[in-house]
């Protein structure tokens, strides 16, 4: 049944290159991921009683290839179906005409449900090279924004990367002689430590460059901020593309539970969320700057992650999901506002709320979920990911969320004022009745996050939550300080000049740093491995 | 039998081959370099028991090193408006940029290499798959070559993204590249071919064109399969523009049929292997209809990786070059 | 038979040896392209000759003689190829005074 | 350890070197290929022993070591989506070369910079 998943859209991609009918193509665009949404929502509540395993062509034994959903990947394949939906009527009318971009955002998806529902080590490294082909050449299929460098590095990039990963799993296919992660996990867990060392360093090395981890973070966020790429492929990468690398490095941490790797990487986490926001403040792209805070919360989900209690995990799956939301939410309203105002910087784009009323409160809606605001997705996620931690991480969690919090007091600057004289002249604005209406569904699937919140969180991952009031008021407190402290700092000093900037500007590698630091990472995890064991 | 020693001479010599392109500057021996590279990484393939690998990887080097020609002729081409300056003379360097340049990257490629065989697992291989997949394929899938079982039967799930991943190359080329029009308008003319050449190339297609489909229709017996024997099939086309010199294949018509000939090739793969039809046919007509599968699909993954490969030669060959 | 094809294989062996010797030594393109096809049609084509005399009359040997049909007709339109081309764009046999012309 | 794995993980880190070192943007995109290649023969030498023969035909029936044949078809995947990478990443750098026609690392991002850095180009026509 869950091979039907993954190849359902990639035949109805096909299909959709195929068929000469425009009207056709139409209606099977939107019918298609109505229902692929639908029958995601079927799988997940299936998945609730019991694990749904399909072995490929019913071979006996760990022969074939085999499929899995438990309620993980089945959310996941949710979450999947759901931004595409979303996608699909924001870009309904913009690209009507483009057959191969449908085609590729279809492939897309199926590679996309391909690589949660997967539990095979070969298939990944296929999925996986699959997704990043399909989103370099989505990015750059356009003649005008052909030549991009950071493209080409993205690719590049990932290539290599999975290279590493495929030597990792030609040691991990050597010492356990299979390639389904679950029997592998059988084996392994038998297997002396010391064997497994090298395996899992290459194997991490990749997932740190797929989930954005710190030495491997300079280049998604610049693919998310090419020019004139469509806005939303960059709000999907930051929707799903890091989402799946924290997916792997869960199902990688499953595998080699023999390794003890949680101080390693809380300590990643917290350099990659602080690192990210540095460089969010120091840009002036809008783009960008949503893109390196989606470096900043990857870091965060990495530290929740990492924390011991269901209920830092519930929050960090949680916080994927309503980040997700909201940060697709933004990216989509700033592509929209972009088209109006014909500029990317943060400087230039002033008084959305007065131009563009509806995209100015969706972008509200879209803040105040991210920087986790009362009645908001994240203000549940966080409040779960922060209820049992220890004084000292909860500091510095609150110092995280400081941080996006400054990040978005800055891009909130373009909310207010009065527009330029050649947007007002524009009148009247024109607004594409099929983005608008996605916008504001996400935005109110923010909203629902919040307000039904735990109810939503009893439903995803089957634990009694209920938020404290005592708690909740505490929570409230200090994010208000926050609020308070982040408008005091960016009243009186201009964040993201001097000191700060040169600092980025050190760590902002090219193609070669990138690749100097997957061998640094490789190598700290070797000999961290080698040394704490 | 297969002589070690041989082997052994190979990879030293594809270890040379690689040190060479890493010291090789000059951009026309880069080329050079990389194609005997390939031969000589699908004789080591070959000799370590692998003639499907090795085959393909032959093909593939052709291909590929066609298609960095074409890049590096168009670089070299446009390069001369470009005002950096190519291979500075061996000027004298301060010590400090050399031991920063050279160096450090050599000790650091160094530390990770004592790592990584520092913490190379060893010790015994673990292969309890291996004999299952011996003694089961034949019974499983079909055919005399465990290998294409594996390919067409075992995971075959694999195979249809493998495919998919070249619909979206060739795709992507067709899209990307310089002219927008799929069909080139112009007709540039090269070096006319000589009569011997012309002659001779026909003659050498017609062998071409028989090989390819003798490793499709043999795929599930002996070395070769779908995917090698349509590589020689686009060969053949690429034996046609050597003698017309002309591109005037449809390209869109190839498109839509690889297109085609790929979603029915992921339905026969839906029908047969993921609905477990082989369990549910009586005995006796088994083998004939597991062979009759993998000769089907083995002609679609020909047909589509022949199409693919023909739209990607002449795009680069036609189009790209201008 | 088996020594007679060894001494056939050896002795096509020793055919591509100078072969590559001649390359290294002679520096004039003209020289190499001689050498070269020397090792195409010579060498190569002693060899098969020893290698389909080794098996015998068996279908190995069938195949094994289709590939030297081949190799008479290619290699020797690969060495036609270079030098024409080498003429078409220019290249000019009088002023070959053997400079390395890399 | 055996000493295809060796060869093997030497050819990894040579185009690992010139990844780090390299300064044209093709011959990384060749560094690539060698390191495909590299992970290859990594794979094939799993359980390999000498006088390994091919799994297929008559060998199955009499001889004693038989090479896994699991790796050979992964790998033969493997090449596949190698091949198609490369291509895509060729016309990606072909598309670089007409706008810019420059192959170092460093100029490219100097002059990309200058095209698509910061957002300090007023009145981009943005699409989107």
């Amino acid at each position: 049944m869950l091979t039907y998943f993954v190849i359902a859209p990639i035949f109805i991609a096909v299909l959709l290159y195929l068929i000469p009918f425009f009207k056709a193509r139409k209606a099977l665009v939107i019918l298609a991921q109505g229902a692929l949404f639908l029958a995601a929502c079927y799988l997940f509540f299936r998945t609730r009683e019991t694990e749904i395993v399909t072995i490929v062509g019913e071979y006996s034994g760990f022969l074939g290839i085999i499929l899995r959903a438990d309620q993980l990947a089945a959310m996941f394949v949710g979450l999947t179906t759901l931004m595409f939906l979303i996608i699909t009527v924001y870009s309904f009318n913009e690209q009507k005409d483009s057959r191969l971009f449908w085609f590729l955002l279809f492939i897309w998806e199926g590679a996309f449900i391909g690589l949660f529902l997967t539990r095979d080590l070969f298939n990944i490294f296929v999925l996986a090279e699959v997704s990043s082909a399909v989103a370099a050449v989505l990015l750059m299929y356009k003649r005008t924004n052909r030549s991009s460098y950071h493209g080409i590095i993205f690719l590049m990039v990932n290539v290599i990367v999975m290279q590493f990963y495929l030597l990792g799993v030609g040691y991990l296919y050597m010492l356990t002689g299979a390639l389904d992660m679950e029997y592998s996990h059988m084996i392994v867990s038998t297997l002396d430590r010391s064997r497994l060392i090298l395996p899992f360093a290459l194997i991490m090395t990749a997932i740190a460059a797929k989930s954005s981890m710190l030495p491997l973070f300079t280049f998604l966020p610049k693919v998310q901020s090419i020019p004139r790429a469509p806005v939303s492929v960059a709000a999907l990468f930051s929707a799903l593309q890091v989402k799946s690398g924290l997916y792997l490095f869960l199902r990688f941490r499953h595998l080699f539970e023999a390794i003890d790797m949680t101080g390693i990487f809380l300590a990643l986490g917290i350099l990659t969320a602080v690192v990210g926001v540095a460089f969010a403040l120091t840009q002036t792209d809008v783009k960008r700057i949503l893109a390196y805070s989606t470096v900043a919360q990857a870091g965060l989900i990495m530290v929740g992650l990492n924390l011991e209690g269901v209920y830092a995990y519930v929050g960090s799956m949680y916080h994927i999901i309503s980040h997700a939301i909201s940060k697709s939410l933004l990216f989509l309203a700033t592509g929209m506002v972009i088209r109006v105002y014909n500029t990317r910087d943060i400087g230039e784009i002033r008084g959305v709320l007065r131009s563009l009323p509806v995209v100015g409160v969706c972008i509200v809606f879209g803040i105040l979920s991210i920087t986790g605001a009362p009645l908001f997705g994240g203000n549940i996620s966080k409040y779960f990911m922060m209820a049992e931690v220890n004084l000292p991480l909860f500091i510095t969690m609150s110092f995280i969320n400081l941080g996006t919090i400054l990040v978005f007091i800055k891009f909130a600057r373009i909310l207010f004022g009065t527009p330029s004289e050649e947007v007002a002249q524009q009148q009247p604005i024109q607004v594409d009745k099929f983005k608008q209406t996605a916008i504001v569904i996400l935005s109110a699937l923010c909203l629902a996050g919040g307000v039904f919140g735990p109810g939503l969180v009893r439903l995803l991952f089957g634990v009694d939550a209920t938020v404290s009031l005592g708690g909740f008021v505490e929570k409230l407190i200090i994010l208000l300080v926050s609020w308070a402290v982040g408008l005091l700092l960016t009243k009186y000093r201009h964040l993201g000049r001097g000191g700060l900037q040169r600092v980025t500007n050190r760590l902002d590698f090219g193609f070669r740093g990138i690749t100097v630091s997957m061998g640094a990472f490789l190598v700290l995890m070797l000999v961290l491995v080698g040394v704490l064991m | 039998m297969i002589p070690n020693p041989m082997l052994y001479a190979i990879l030293a010599l594809w270890v040379f081959g690689a040190v060479c392109i890493l010291r090789e500057r000059r951009n026309v021996r880069v080329m050079i370099y990389l194609f005997i590279f390939s031969l000589l990484t699908s004789l080591a393939y070959f000799l370590l028991g692998s003639p499907d690998t090795a085959m393909a990887e032959a093909a593939i080097g052709a291909f590929t090193t066609i298609f960095f020609i074409v890049c590096f002729e168009k670089y070299e081409a446009l390069k001369v408006d470009g005002p950096q300056p190519e291979e500075s003379p061996a000027e004298k360097r301060p010590v400090g940029a050399w031991l920063k340049r050279v160096v450090a990257p050599l000790l650091f490629t160094a530390v990770i290499g004592a790592l990584m065989l520092y913490f190379s697992p060893g010790g015994e291989v673990v292969d309890h798959l291996k004999s299952q997949y011996l003694t089961q394929f034949a019974q499983d899938v079909g055919g005399e070559n465990a290998v294409t079982a594996i390919y067409l039967g075992y995971r075959v799930y694999d195979t249809l993204f493998e495919a998919l991943l070249l619909v979206v190359t060739v795709l992507a080329v067709a899209h990307m590249s310089y002219s927008t029009s799929l069909q080139s308008t112009k007709q540039k003319r090269y070096l006319k071919p000589s009569v011997v050449e012309i002659a001779v190339v026909r003659a050498i297609a017609v062998v071409i064109l028989l090989f390819g489909v003798y490793l499709i229709v043999n795929g599930h017996i002996t070395a070769g399969g779908g995917f090698q024997g349509g590589l020689f099939i686009a060969a053949f086309f690429v034996c046609r523009f050597l003698i017309h010199n002309i591109h005037d294949l449809p390209v869109y018509k190839l498109l839509r049929l690889e297109e085609v000939v790929f979603a029915s090739s992921v339905l026969i793969a839906v029908f047969v292997i993921f609905l477990g039809m082989t369990y549910h046919l009586p005995a006796e007509h088994l083998p004939m209809f597991q062979g009759v599968y993998m000769v089907i699909m083995n002609f679609m993954i020909g047909m589509k990786v022949a199409c693919g490969f023909t739209i990607l030669f002449y795009r680069y060959v036609t189009i790209e070059r201008r | 038979m088996e020594l007679t094809s060894n001494i056939i294989i050896i002795i096509g062996t020793v055919f591509m040896l100078f072969g590559a010797i001649g390359i290294l030594k002679f520096r004039s393109f003209s020289l190499r392209v001689l050498i070269i096809s020397k090792i195409d049609t010579v060498g190569a084509v002693t060899v098969v000759i020893g290698v389909a005399l080794r098996h015998g009359i068996s279908f190995f040997t069938l195949r094994v003689l289709l590939l030297l049909g081949i190799l008479l007709v290619v290699n020797p339109m690969v060495t036609h190829i270079i030098t024409r081309t080498a003429h078409v764009s220019g290249y000019n046999l009088e002023e070959d005074r053997g400079q390395d012309d890399t | 350890m055996n000493p295809i794995e060796v060869a093997a993980i030497v050819v990894f880190l040579i185009s690992f070197y010139g990844l780090i070192t390299g300064k044209k943007m093709i011959k990384a995109v060749v560094y690539m290929v060698l390191m495909q290649s590299a992970v290859i023969v990594f794979f094939l030498s799993i359980g390999f022993q000498s006088g390994t023969v091919p799994p297929m035909g008559a060998y199955l029936e009499y001889a004693e070591h038989i090479a896994d044949p699991l790796p050979q078809a992964l790998m033969i995947t493997a090449i596949v989506v190698g091949v198609a990478v490369t291509t895509i990443n060729i016309t990606m750098l072909m598309a670089f070369f007409r706008k810019h026609p420059t192959t170092d690392w460093d100029e490219a991002r100097k002059k990309s910079m200058e095209k698509e850095g910061a957002a300090t180009l007023p009145n981009l026509e943005s699409q989107s």
